[in-house]
């Protein structure tokens, strides 16, 4: 065992509070300072708009799929990563939905989420009025699936029947179902764009995709595309908090080592 | 100035429930440290958490309305549209008539809709096995490295691994839990920090929360 | 009391099991059938949850709980999207559930983002299990920074990180594999032993492929369904397993 | 016949073949293999037969082991339905040893499916087709069944389980089951806690008031679970079919999980095989062209 009796009594000694404050004015000083720092490129902002242009030249449907993406309230902080990917992925969905109304592609979503379907329809819809083609916009193809099977089931019987040129697979999946549409897209010579939340659902679209970004990569989408130089700021702003914590590790570990602390 | 206050204004009010929105999270998160939790917190949070039957029921009508768009326009899938609109009334028709309770109700969602999931969630494997098998190559020295790993944890957690060599499955017990532990640590916590950002993006009414 | 379709729940249950696993043969009607059964009865079942949450919870105590009241009004708020005039009611009563969903779960993750990196800090030099925890942790997260600058510096670092995150996926997609082969052989299992027994239905569905495959394309059964079938497809992996 | 119709040996549908073939044969004729046992199973057995001390808050909390009396709480809030057929064995297994030690079980259920799952599969096995009619029930078992509210109402329930749910899923009313006499605030009655694939009991239970906690899921739950073990708040986790064979093994009661053993033994094999087959072609290839 890694580490017997040490962790939550830093939860008792250090209040949360005191964390998120820190975090926050690390993250607030770094939008006004850090502006006009040069950020890295993620490979799927590209690459989504990119299989907007396969599905064009294949003259089919493009597949935006974000499982159970948006509101939750299960309790468990690993909730707080659906949560996160909303922004973003509605923020990517409107810039596909732009790139699909001006090359006439179908663009088909697919969520688990009622409050995400919801935001979709409108995103969508924004994004289609902004190509010049509102008209292109299809709002039954903004579909909403009762549950995780549901989704997947659908999805791999429309991979095989339309079939998908591409598909855009953002978000979270359940059990890392993801596979399962994955596979179905491969059998039929799909692109697969993916960008998952959670570490196992990563595993498969390791395993699977032709582009790929791991789990903070695509919070950080919206920052992206945008040109607002703020959010980019914020965004160099975490890399002090990552050089704070790689410290922490490194110089902590040292001291605890030799009996400092 | 006088342009730029006006501006900044009319951004406020155009802002209006993202700032209320973030007022709301924090007098939600101030729960986890006020135990027990004050009243107004309380409220939000479960007229929040009620509220979700509202859009949930409106989307489960709207998935309704797709399959009866495509029944009107005949298309090819109509049998599958009537199972779909059938199955779905039948369902809420046995709720009205015996409640939650129904026996009926019970039985079909017990054994076709957990039943689907197992079903689904098992043939993840056949996805995985399939992909591996198919494009698992060694095409640079990292997935060369990745497809040994693979077959390590294959050997570790099948007894495989023990039957040829007992040191086999402690080495994959030892790249899982000190290897795999700690980059899952490593996308955790920096998804965290991203989760943090954001709202620090929010407070500055630099993520949108509409389309713009 | 038991429901009187009772006794068909098993024949049911594995007809869903099964009937799901035959589109890796093909797209064909008992996939298409059963998906549709799955969306519907799923769809009509959280629809009637919701019913009995507006019957039991919010309208029995809408005077009474103020929350109950307000979940009301905020509920109300959702159908404005479908009047464009009111449209940006909508969005607040989104906005409201997203940032309050948030606010749920912000301070155990900000929790856990000290006192993890904490717990491996005060652990470095315990045995060599924690020594390589934390390097990997810390290379893990080198693999996220996101600036140019440190591009340079931290690329060995960096393709470093990557790799571990890679090891993960390795592990995770072996085990993962292993994990719900055994889900698949639960209800094998359950077919072959279970009371009534069900191998009939997998059997069945099996030998019906053999059929369509070597002796008879059953889909010529269905009048016009040949036309549809010599449609080309485009370009497709299967028959090709490397 | 058309050509077609010919078996095509490059077609990924042969995977798909004999994955089942294997599934089949597996399940008809299982054979006992030899098991590793990994560490995070020994603690978990280890916790149940010896107990453990936690030491989060002060002061420490020793728990003494499962025996007869001892307040287990199975928290069913995880994907339990979604993942059952692959920790159907070592739930069972687990069970029958709790109350082989006489243990004092109260379940909860976060979610519908959950339950139903459990009284389809699991309860039967111990307390017959009506739990409700059962001796043990509400001296040995108490079964609250589905209630909503997710890990919020263990944090209410930390402090006060009568108050919030006055009666047990058949309606019994808790004051009146002889088992539920002494259990009532979470944080100080209950012995021992087993998460059925549940998330979020260290920071509600362990931190807090030193609740030893153990947790069991499907092979693959390690990936999230790992973590919580790794940092001391799991005692020890039981993972998969695996798991089940493991606990089966060092708790000595037979079980039902080596057929899962081998029929992962026999996949494993030939995905290797394959592996190590298609990679040596490859590079092969790879060798010749250039």
């Amino acid at each position: 065992m890694i580490v017997d009796q040490l962790v939550l009594q830093a939860l008792v000694a250090v209040d949360v509070l005191v964390v998120f404050i820190a975090l926050f004015v690390v993250l607030l000083l770094s939008s006004f300072m850090l502006r006009g720092v040069k950020l890295r490129s993620i490979p799927t902002v590209e690459a989504s708009l990119e299989a907007v242009r396969a599905c064009s030249e294949k003259g089919t449907p493009l597949l935006f799929d974000t499982g159970w993406t948006g509101a939750n309230f299960w309790g468990h902080e690993s909730g707080l990563t659906t949560l996160c990917f909303v922004p973003a992925t509605l923020e990517l969905l409107r810039n596909i939905a732009a790139e699909c109304g001006r090359l006439g592609v179908r663009v088909i979503t697919g969520t688990t989420e009622p409050v995400y379907n919801l935001m979709s329809q409108d995103y969508a819809q924004r994004g289609f009025a902004q190509s010049g083609h509102p008209e292109r916009y299809v709002p039954t193809d903004i579909i909403f699936y009762p549950d995780n099977t549901a989704l997947n089931m659908t999805e791999v019987e429309m991979a095989h029947r339309l079939p998908y040129g591409a598909a855009v697979m953002i978000g979270g999946h359940n059990q890392t179902s993801n596979v399962v549409i994955y596979e179905a897209l491969a059998t039929e010579g799909a692109m697969i764009v993916a960008g998952e939340i959670w570490p196992n659902d990563n595993s498969m679209a390791a395993l699977c995709a032709d582009y790929m970004s791991f789990a903070e990569e695509n919070i950080a989408i919206g920052s992206y595309l945008t040109e607002d130089p703020v959010p980019k700021a914020i965004l160099a702003g975490e890399d002090i908090v990552k050089g704070f914590l790689i410290a922490v590790v490194i110089l902590g570990g040292i001291l605890f080592g030799a009996k400092v602390l | 100035m006088a342009k730029q206050t006006e501006s900044t204004g009319s951004r406020i009010i155009s802002e209006l429930p993202t700032l209320v929105g973030i007022v709301g999270l924090f007098v939600i998160a101030s729960l986890y440290w006020v135990q027990p939790g004050w009243d107004v917190a309380l409220t939000i949070r479960d007229a929040t958490t009620l509220s979700l039957i509202f859009p949930t029921a409106i989307v489960v009508l709207l998935l309704l309305r797709r399959h009866i768009y495509n029944l009107s326009r005949r298309e090819e899938s109509w049998p599958y549209d009537i199972t779909t609109i059938g199955s779905c009334l039948f369902m809420i028709l046995l709720y009205l008539i015996g409640g939650m309770e129904d026996p009926t109700l019970a039985a079909l969602y017990s054994n076709v809709s957990v039943v689907g999931t197992m079903a689904v969630i098992s043939a993840i494997a056949v996805g995985i096995f399939s992909a591996m098998m198919r494009i698992y190559r060694a095409k640079t020295p990292t997935m060369a490295f990745l497809i040994a790993l693979s077959i390590l944890a294959l050997l570790t957690y099948s007894p495989l691994g023990e039957m040829i060599y007992p040191g086999i499955p402690q080495l994959g017990d030892f790249v899982q839990t000190y290897i795999s532990g700690a980059a899952d640590s490593a996308f955790w916590i920096s998804t965290y920090i991203g989760a943090v950002a954001l709202i620090t993006r929010m407070i500055l009414l630099k993520e949108r929360l509409r389309p713009a | 009391m038991a429901s009187p379709i009772e006794p068909f729940m098993p024949w049911l249950s594995a007809l869903v099991f099964f009937g799901a696993y035959s589109v890796y043969y093909k797209d064909n009607p008992l996939y298409r059938f059963v998906q549709s059964l799955v969306v519907g009865i799923g769809a009509g079942y959280l629809f009637a949850a919701q019913l009995m949450m507006l019957q039991r919870v919010i309208l029995p105590q809408l005077t009474i709980l103020p929350a109950a009241a307000l979940a009301l009004v905020m509920g109300l708020a959702f159908f404005c999207i479908f009047i464009p005039q009111l449209i940006s009611v909508y969005r607040a009563a989104s906005i409201l559930v997203l940032t309050v969903g948030i606010g749920i779960v912000l301070p155990m993750g900000v929790a856990i983002i000290w006192t993890v990196t904490a717990a491996y800090a005060k652990n470095l030099f315990a045995g060599l299990g924690p020594i390589v925890t934390g390097i990997c942790y810390v290379l893990g997260l080198s693999y996220f920074l996101f600036t140019g600058v440190t591009e340079k510096p931290t690329a060995p670092f960096r393709s470093l990180g990557r790799v571990v995150l890679l090891v993960y996926a390795a592990m995770c997609i072996s085990m993962t594999a292993l994990g719900k082969l055994a889900m698949i052989q639960w209800k094998v299992l359950d077919a072959l032993w279970g009371y009534p027994q069900t191998w009939q239905v997998p059997v069945g569905i099996f030998i019906l492929m053999l059929i369509d495959a070597f002796v008879y394309p059953l889909r010529n059964l269905v009048p016009g369904a040949k036309a549809a079938e010599a449609e080309p497809k485009r370009k497709s992996t299967r028959g090709k397993s490397e | 016949m058309s050509k077609e119709r010919k078996i095509n040996w490059k077609d990924t549908r042969l995977i798909y073949l004999m994955m089942f073939i294997v599934i089949f044969v597996s399940s008809i004729a299982p054979v006992t293999l030899p098991m590793p046992t990994v560490q995070w199973s020994k603690d978990f057995y280890r916790t149940i037969d010896k107990g453990c001390t936690v030491t989060f808050a002060s002061p420490p909390r020793v728990f003494e082991g499962v025996k007869e009396g001892t307040r287990v709480a199975i928290i069913n809030s995880g994907e339990t339905a979604k993942l059952w057929g692959d920790m159907s064995e070592a739930v069972a297994v687990v069970w029958k040893d709790l109350m082989r030690r006489g243990a004092n079980i109260f379940l909860w259920s976060s979610y519908p499916d959950n339950a139903v799952i459990l009284d389809k599969y699991l309860l039967p096995m111990f307390y017959g087709p009506d739990p409700s009619k059962s001796p043990l029930y509400g001296t040995k078992f108490v079964d609250m069944g589905y209630v909503s509210g997710g890990n919020y109402l263990l944090i209410a329930w930390a402090d006060d389980i009568k108050r919030i749910t006055p009666t047990d899923r058949y309606g019994n009313r808790l004051e009146n089951l002889p088992m539920m006499r002494n259990i009532n605030a979470m944080k100080t009655d209950i012995d021992l806690m087993i998460g059925l694939d549940a998330r979020g009991l260290e920071t509600i239970f362990v931190v807090r008031y030193n609740t030893p906690v153990l947790d069991m899921g499907s092979t693959d739950s390690a990936g999230y679970l790992a973590l919580s073990y790794t940092a001391g708040y799991f005692k020890g986790m039981i993972m998969g079919q695996r798991g089940g064979a493991e606990y089966e093994y060092l708790s000595g009661i037979p079980g039902r999980s080596m057929a899962y053993m081998q029929n992962a033994m026999t996949i494993s094999v030939i995905v290797i095989a394959v592996l190590i087959v298609g990679n040596v072609q490859y590079v092969l290839k790879r060798r010749e062209g250039t």
